[in-house]
């Protein structure tokens, strides 16, 4: 299981790097974390002609607060993000999740940003920047460009980017002051990719519903927001009968597939219960912030 | 025999080397000059070679030789068979490299060597093969049904094997029972999956004319000796080590698989050592998988619900060829008694080949499934008849008194199935026990009453271990005192450098720390076996008291002659030697040594040679047979059919205990294999028999997260088959598994009334299990 | 692996019949085929390289229609070989006339081999699919740019 | 295959060699650099049998290339130890019986080390969420949990514990009482392992350890 062999760059600018992707285009692979990239190499699945890894790119490794949004290079370390003041006072539905990314060898060297140009169907940061109404910044020969979340994830693996744009940041918006958050998914083993998981996040006021976000992953070819439970669940007073009711909707809109470790009737199910869990929590939480 | 460390807690000798790094492992093993191998495999599990075109491999940048059957000459002959049996009519074996047809994924069709791996899987790319597809066999029930396709075209049919073993009266004992349970169990493929791949590496001295093989094999003397004989080579020209092993558990015993002829082939043929290192993909399709068998099995009990009578019939995948014989559906078939009187029992099974991987021994080998039928069995018993899961099993134990007990059947060894010792009531009353099953009922009800699904179970076996036919030791004590073991098992992490060595310490009067231990090197000890069915402690062990015991003896004989006294007079403690009563007067071991290797004057005829060494066989007359009960809870979320198994106790008799530390561990690891196959492991294949799980992404292995503490007991009942009264340990852990985490499940949605009648149960169908029972009130 | 899906084409059964038998419209529409070249009747060498992503497998082979009956009905065989083990794709096209345009109801078995088979076993499924709607989604502009 | 200079430091110790840049540093470290303690078991970064320490943090080397190592400070489990002197954490291991066949342990002991670092009184709960990124089929982990509770004690209790010298093995070691069950032990019991080379032989010469109190209950 070793890579074929391949042209190897490590420019020290965005600006390199992004001239090395004009020049070689989708023959060239961004190599950041290499988590998930590495192992395909290795085992001979990917065999790019060109790697252009940016670990050199200093500038890029940075997270920042900006104005009420979370701004992650594209060489913040997942591990960095999870244990970050930061993250845990303005996005803590990503430190959560972060914590059940893989283990933490390989959030050592896994990126924030990596994990999402990567755009594995069932990878927890996806769901959580599509939850949270984050964007990506992508240089590329044009200029730079800022792609929000429902627009960045096509399908598997598969993002809108122009091969030849680099993603250089991740911007999450912080949850506003008050709002309750929770992560929940199921794996088989701790660390491993969700069979299904589901991010929340809940602002009361008034003791009713002001704003609902429901981001699920494992259970389409992206994440997914489930936006039809979010509208049942806005001015509604909270209850285990909506939460239940939640759950159903969230069950009519997603569309799993299935696969050896769990089949789509699995997946869809535990998408409902995963929801109606986060919800409670979540309500928990907005208690006690208010 | 003064007994100072001989059940003692001894930490292990070989761990400071283990763990500053210093381990030799087969990809540790440096030889100048080695170049490294890559096998290209068949992406086909059944197919026609219609041809192979590697030139543009053969001129690849750093590429030494390209290799297909054509190159092989007599190499290219089916590998050897081992342990045939009378009803094995069809001993498939495969070729080091597919001759015309491929029979499954992984196959080998070339062999390439290079000057690194990396240039050698890129020359694999280069080579073009052109395959005609056939019809696949993918699962046992097709490889039986009617007008299935063949996986061996010379056959006319997929059935290698079909063996019945009876015993008593079996369809009297059904018409006259008023109570019987008929149910279909089905065992998923697993793998043993050790963290070290396999490995070999090579290398011929032209000059010398002699083999060095380096092989992370569980029985390097029957390599040794297959490889000389298929190379034409003296025996004693031919060196193999199975150095620091990485894990056996089963599938490293094979003999051969196609790399360890491969790579002394290419070794010998462009005189440059040779390494080829199995990769984790490789692994998972190439190296010897097991579990899977489908039984139809039947219960026949009376009102009290004692046995009358047990049916089995089960069919047995034996993947696309069965080098290693019967051993797993015979060992299924014949641990499935347990300790339960059953006076008339009929098992049979049919040994089938699909085009899957090949299938030979994983620890345990076949006696998870034995246990899995008959537990299930009773469990059902119980809840039919209404009785205590409990009490069904102590009116069917075999009693305390009754040994020797003869089972009526014939074992793996070809001797007959005889329970040598055992205390089968004391070990289930303890385990009951440990995990309180006396108020579990008032446990349960009010965890269900805060609307959690608690369960729990309790599953017993009968393990037959330490099994010939023999195994041999050599001790030397060496003018520094120090004392040398070598014998022929290979160690794969079972601490024999540590157990071998109390044996020999106690014997001969000295630490533990003072007795090297050397396993698995033909150079040092070639005669034996190897490591397989725990045996090596019960073998090996009395094997090395024997030889411990001869050495004492002539060290007494020298010594009188130096301390002027009576042979029988002489003590041997602390590493000194004096005679008894007069310790004062002692004279260091190592002297003892000196003095029996003479430079100068005349040796006494009746020392019958120099050296305080000696020799020792030990062939069991036939197997010991350890026995232990596996009880656990367990907590289902309903919802996620999620599984948490809060508690795991483990009562286990091996008879006596060597290093209660190892026996521990070895039954930790057992219980972590157990659970994996209970729960998270599973090869998946599809319709057309290709393997869909060949990452560790894929094949679940439970992680430190995932296996709960185990808390274990011992029950010492010596065995009388050997001198130190030992029984095996190394396969119990694993055993009960799959039959105590189903009970417990069911024990805990018993409301539901599901029925689990497979391994292993996924969340997935747990899930499934329980939507069905919900439809069928 | 089973996969099956219905989608409806802007041009009547008949043009989305030659469309469909034509080299031209497949070469352009199969994902990933970089050459066809005919063989025979209906019969075509094909080169394909699909992937998502990263992973990206050149497979050398065959493309065939059969169990024509034209125009409601055909088979597409697609084969091939290459590094990454080996892919096999049959796909029964139903043509029903739909208003002004087509109801295809398409059932598919797509049959993967080897490297692919045992790493992306989690994907094939989706991925299958995304590359059947890829060729119906580029039918659907060739046949809406009045083909 | 072009090939790149490669200069990393490991252990304290500063190596030179040329690889092409598709060569991991798993494979750079133990066919360039000598150094065989760190394995491969997956090469896909499940594992964890090649993790090692790049300046300070634990990452797999078998998803790292060589030359993304230029200029590292690296650790791996022959940096451990001082000398015939065993660091804490191997002690542990070894006193706790935490490895069997040892192919995993490299990987173990480096995890270890960097979760102790960042958590230095962990739960048993966080224990073996730390460690669940390291696969052993042998053990069953039991004892390697146990084996990182203890050290953590030794640590926490003498953060420059560093290295210790390793006592030797008393020789009033007395086997359990046959019958019954080993649970309880009588006192005395062998527990200290001498420091021992699988063949030189060093002569032990410290003083037995302090014996804990039995059955101490400990945090984790």
């Amino acid at each position: 299981m070793k890579p074929a062999a391949f042209e190897y760059h490590a420019p020290d600018t965005v600006e390199e790097a992004v001239a090395l992707l004009d020049a070689h285009g989708d023959q060239a692979k961004v190599l950041a974390g290499g988590q998930s990239l590495v192992p395909l190499m290795n085992m001979r699945l990917a065999r790019p002609a060109v790697i252009v890894d940016i670990n050199r790119i200093q500038t890029l490794n940075y997270l920042a607060e900006d104005g009420g949004t979370l701004a992650l290079g594209a060489l913040c370390r997942q591990r960095a993000a999870e244990r970050s003041a930061l993250v845990a006072r303005h996005c803590p539905l990503l430190g959560d999740a972060l914590a059940l990314v893989g283990h933490a060898q390989i959030r050592n060297r896994g990126t924030v940003v990596g994990s999402l140009a990567h755009a594995d169907p069932a990878a927890e940061l996806c769901a959580v920047l599509a939850t949270l109404g984050g964007t990506v910044t992508a240089v590329g020969p044009q200029g730079t460009r800022s792609i929000p979340a429902d627009e960045l994830f096509v399908s598997y693996l598969t993002t809108s980017l122009d091969p030849r744009e680099l993603l250089t940041e991740a911007r999450f918006p912080a949850l506003p002051r008050g709002t309750g958050w929770a992560w929940k998914e199921i794996a088989r083993r701790h660390g491993d990719f969700a069979l299904a998981g589901v991010g929340v996040g809940l602002a009361l006021r008034g003791g009713r519903i002001a704003e609902a976000r429901i981001g699920l992953t494992g259970v389409g070819a992206t994440p997914v927001r489930a936006a039809r439970a979010e509208r049942s669940l806005v001015g509604a007073v909270p209850s285990d009968a909506l939460w239940e009711a939640a759950a159903e909707a969230v069950r009519a809109e997603v569309e799993p597939d299935g696969d050896i470790h769990a089949s789509a009737e699995y997946r869809r199910h535990i998408a409902g219960v995963l929801t109606r869990r986060a919800l409670a929590e979540a309500l928990t939480r907005a208690r006690e912030a208010a | 025999m003064s007994t100072r460390y001989f059940g003692a807690r001894v930490t292990r000798n070989e761990d400071p080397a283990l763990l500053r790094g210093h381990g030799l492992f087969v990809d540790d093993v440096r030889v100048a000059g080695v170049a490294s191998g890559a096998v290209l495999r068949s992406p086909h599990a059944h197919a026609r070679i219609v041809g192979i075109d590697a030139r543009r491999a053969r001129t690849a940048p750093g590429v030494l030789a390209v290799y297909t059957h054509a190159d092989l000459g007599t190499l290219g002959e089916p590998l050897p068979k081992l342990i045939p049996h009378p009803t094995l009519i069809h001993h498939k074996t495969q070729r080091a490299l597919a001759r015309d047809t491929v029979r499954y994924v992984g196959e080998p069709v070339a062999f390439v060597v290079a000057e690194d791996r990396y240039a050698a899987e890129d020359a694999c790319d280069l080579i073009a093969v052109e395959y005609e597809p056939l019809p696949v066999v993918a699962t046992l029930e097709a490889a039986v049904a009617a007008g299935a396709p063949r996986v061996h075209d010379d056959l006319d049919t997929n059935v290698c094997a079909h063996y019945t073993q009876r015993v008593g009266h079996v369809e009297d004992a059904f018409a006259r029972a008023p109570h019987r349970v008929r149910a279909r169990f089905v065992v998923d493929r697993g793998a043993s999956c050790p963290i070290e791949t396999r490995g070999v590496v090579a290398a011929w001295d032209p000059r010398a004319r002699h083999l060095d093989v380096w092989d992370s094999t569980q029985a390097p003397i029957p390599i040794r000796n297959g490889l000389a004989r298929l190379l034409g080579l003296p025996e004693q020209h031919v060196r193999v080590v199975a150095p620091d092993v990485g894990g056996g558990f089963g599938p490293k015993i094979m003999m051969f698989y196609p790399e360890e002829v491969l790579v002394p082939f290419a070794a010998m043929r462009l005189g440059r050592p040779v390494k080829w290192i199995e990769d984790r993909r490789e692994h998972l399709v190439a190296t010897n998988q097991e579990r899977e068998q489908i039984h139809d099995a039947e219960i026949a009990v009376d009102a009290d619900g004692r046995i009358l009578g047990v049916r089995t019939v089960f069919l047995y995948d034996s993947g696309a060829y069965i080098p290693y014989g019967l051993i797993v559906p015979i060992v299924a078939a014949t641990t499935l008694p347990g300790p339960y009187r059953i006076p008339n029992y009929h098992c049979e099974f049919r040994a089938v080949f699909t085009n899957k991987t090949t299938v030979s021994p994983y620890r345990g080998a076949g006696r998870p499934h034995g246990v899995f039928v008959m537990e299930r069995l009773l469990d059902q018993v119980a809840a039919d008849l209404g009785l205590d899961r409990a009490e069904v099993r102590r009116r069917n134990f075999i009693q305390p008194d009754e040994f020797p007990y003869d089972v009526g059947l014939t074992y793996q060894d070809n001797a007959p199935l005889r329970y040598d010792s055992g205390d089968y009531p004391a070990c289930f009353a303890r385990a009951l026990e440990l995990i309180g099953y006396r108020d579990w009922p008032a446990r349960q009800a009010r965890a269900r009453a805060d609307g959690r699904a608690l369960g729990c179970g309790v599953a017993c076996y009968v393990e037959g271990t330490g099994i010939g036919p023999y195994e041999g030791a050599r001790i030397t004590v060496e003018p520094s005192g120090r004392v040398f073991v070598a014998t022929g098992v290979g160690t794969q992490g079972q601490g024999h450098m540590t157990s071998f060595a109390q044996i020999a310490a106690d014997v001969l009067g000295v630490s533990p720390r003072d007795v090297t231990v050397h396993t698995g090197d033909t150079a040092l000890f070639g005669w034996g076996t190897g490591t397989f069915a725990s045996r090596a402690a019960t073998v090996a062990g009395n094997a090395v008291a024997l030889a411990a015991q001869a050495v004492r003896d002539k060290t007494r004989l020298v010594a009188a002659s130096l301390l002027e006294a009576l042979p029988e007079e002489v003590e041997l403690a602390d590493g000194r030697v004096f005679v008894r009563g007069v310790p004062a007067r002692a004279l260091p071991l190592g002297e003892v040594a000196q003095a029996a290797n003479p430079l100068r004057f005349a040796m006494p005829e009746e020392w019958e040679g120099p050296g305080l060494e000696a020799v020792r066989y030990f062939a069991p007359p036939q197997g010991a047979f350890s026995n232990g009960v596996h009880a656990c809870v367990v907590e289902v979320d309903v919802e996620t059919a999620m599984l948490t198994i809060s508690r795991y106790v483990v009562v286990h008799d091996c008879g006596r205990v060597i290093n209660p530390l190892i026996v521990e561990g070895q039954i930790h690891g057992g219980v972590a294999q157990g659970l994996g196959g209970a729960f998270w492991e599973k090869l998946a294949y599809d319709d057309q028999a290709q393997p869909l799980s060949t990452t560790l992404m894929d094949y679940l292995l439970p992680t430190a997260a995932d296996v709960p503490p185990v808390e274990v007991a011992h029950i010492e009942t010596p065995s009388p088959l050997n001198p130190l009264g030992v029984k095996g340990a190394g396969e119990a852990g694993v055993i009960p598994v799959a039959a105590v985490i189903a009970q417990a499940v069911e024990d805990a949605l018993r409301p539901l009334g599901i029925h689990i009648t497979e391994a292993p149960l996924s969340p997935n169908r747990l899930r499934q299990l329980i939507v069905e029972a919900r439809r069928s009130p | 692996m089973k996969l099956e899906g219905t989608t409806t084409l802007p041009a009547p059964v008949e043009t989305v019949w030659k469309t469909i038998n034509d080299p031209e419209a497949l070469r352009r529409c199969t994902p990933g085929l970089t050459e066809l070249t005919a063989t025979g009747p209906d019969a075509y060498a094909a080169t394909l390289t699909i992937g998502i992503a990263a992973v990206k497998g050149t497979y050398k082979g065959t493309l065939t229609i059969t169990d024509k009956r034209a125009p409601t009905h055909c088979k597409i065989l697609l084969e091939g070989t290459g590094g990454a083990g080996f892919m096999k794709g049959e796909g029964v096209l139903d043509l029903e006339p739909e208003g002004t345009g087509t109801l295809v109801k398409w059932a598919g078995d797509m049959q993967v081999g080897g490297l692919i088979a045992g790493v992306g076993q989690r994907m094939l499924g989706g991925v299958g699919k995304m590359l059947v709607g890829q060729f119906f989604k580029c039918l659907e502009q060739q046949l809406g740019s009045g083909a | 295959m072009p090939t790149r200079e490669i200069t990393l430091r490991i252990n304290g110790t500063t190596y030179a060699g040329r690889a092409e840049p598709r060569k991991t540093l798993a494979d750079f470290i133990r066919e360039d650099c000598g150094l065989t303690g760190t394995h491969l078991g997956c090469e896909h970064g499940v594992c964890g049998a090649c993790t090692i320490l790049m300046d300070g943090d634990a990452v797999r080397s078998c998803l790292m290339f060589a030359v993304q190592a230029e200029g590292a400070e690296l650790m791996t489990v022959e940096g451990l130890a001082d000398g015939d002197r065993l660091h804490p954490i191997q002690q542990a291991y070894w006193e706790h019986h935490a490895l069997q066949c040892g192919f995993c342990t490299p990987g173990f002991l480096m995890t270890t080390l960097a979760f102790l670092r960042d958590t230095p009184r962990p739960t048993e709960r966080e224990i073996r969420e730390g460690l669940s990124g390291n696969l052993c089929r042998c053990t069953g982990y039991q004892n390697i949990v146990r084996a990182v509770a203890a050290a953590a004690d030794v640590l926490a209790a003498a953060p420059d514990a560093g290295v210790r010298r390793a006592p030797a093995l008393p020789d009033g070691c007395v086997p359990p009482t046959s019958a019954g069950a080993a649970k309880t032990r009588a006192a005395g019991r062998a527990r200290t392992p001498a420091p021992k080379g699988r063949t030189a032989k060093t002569k032990p010469s410290a003083r037995p350890k302090p014996k804990r109190p039995a059955g101490r209950r400990r945090r984790a």
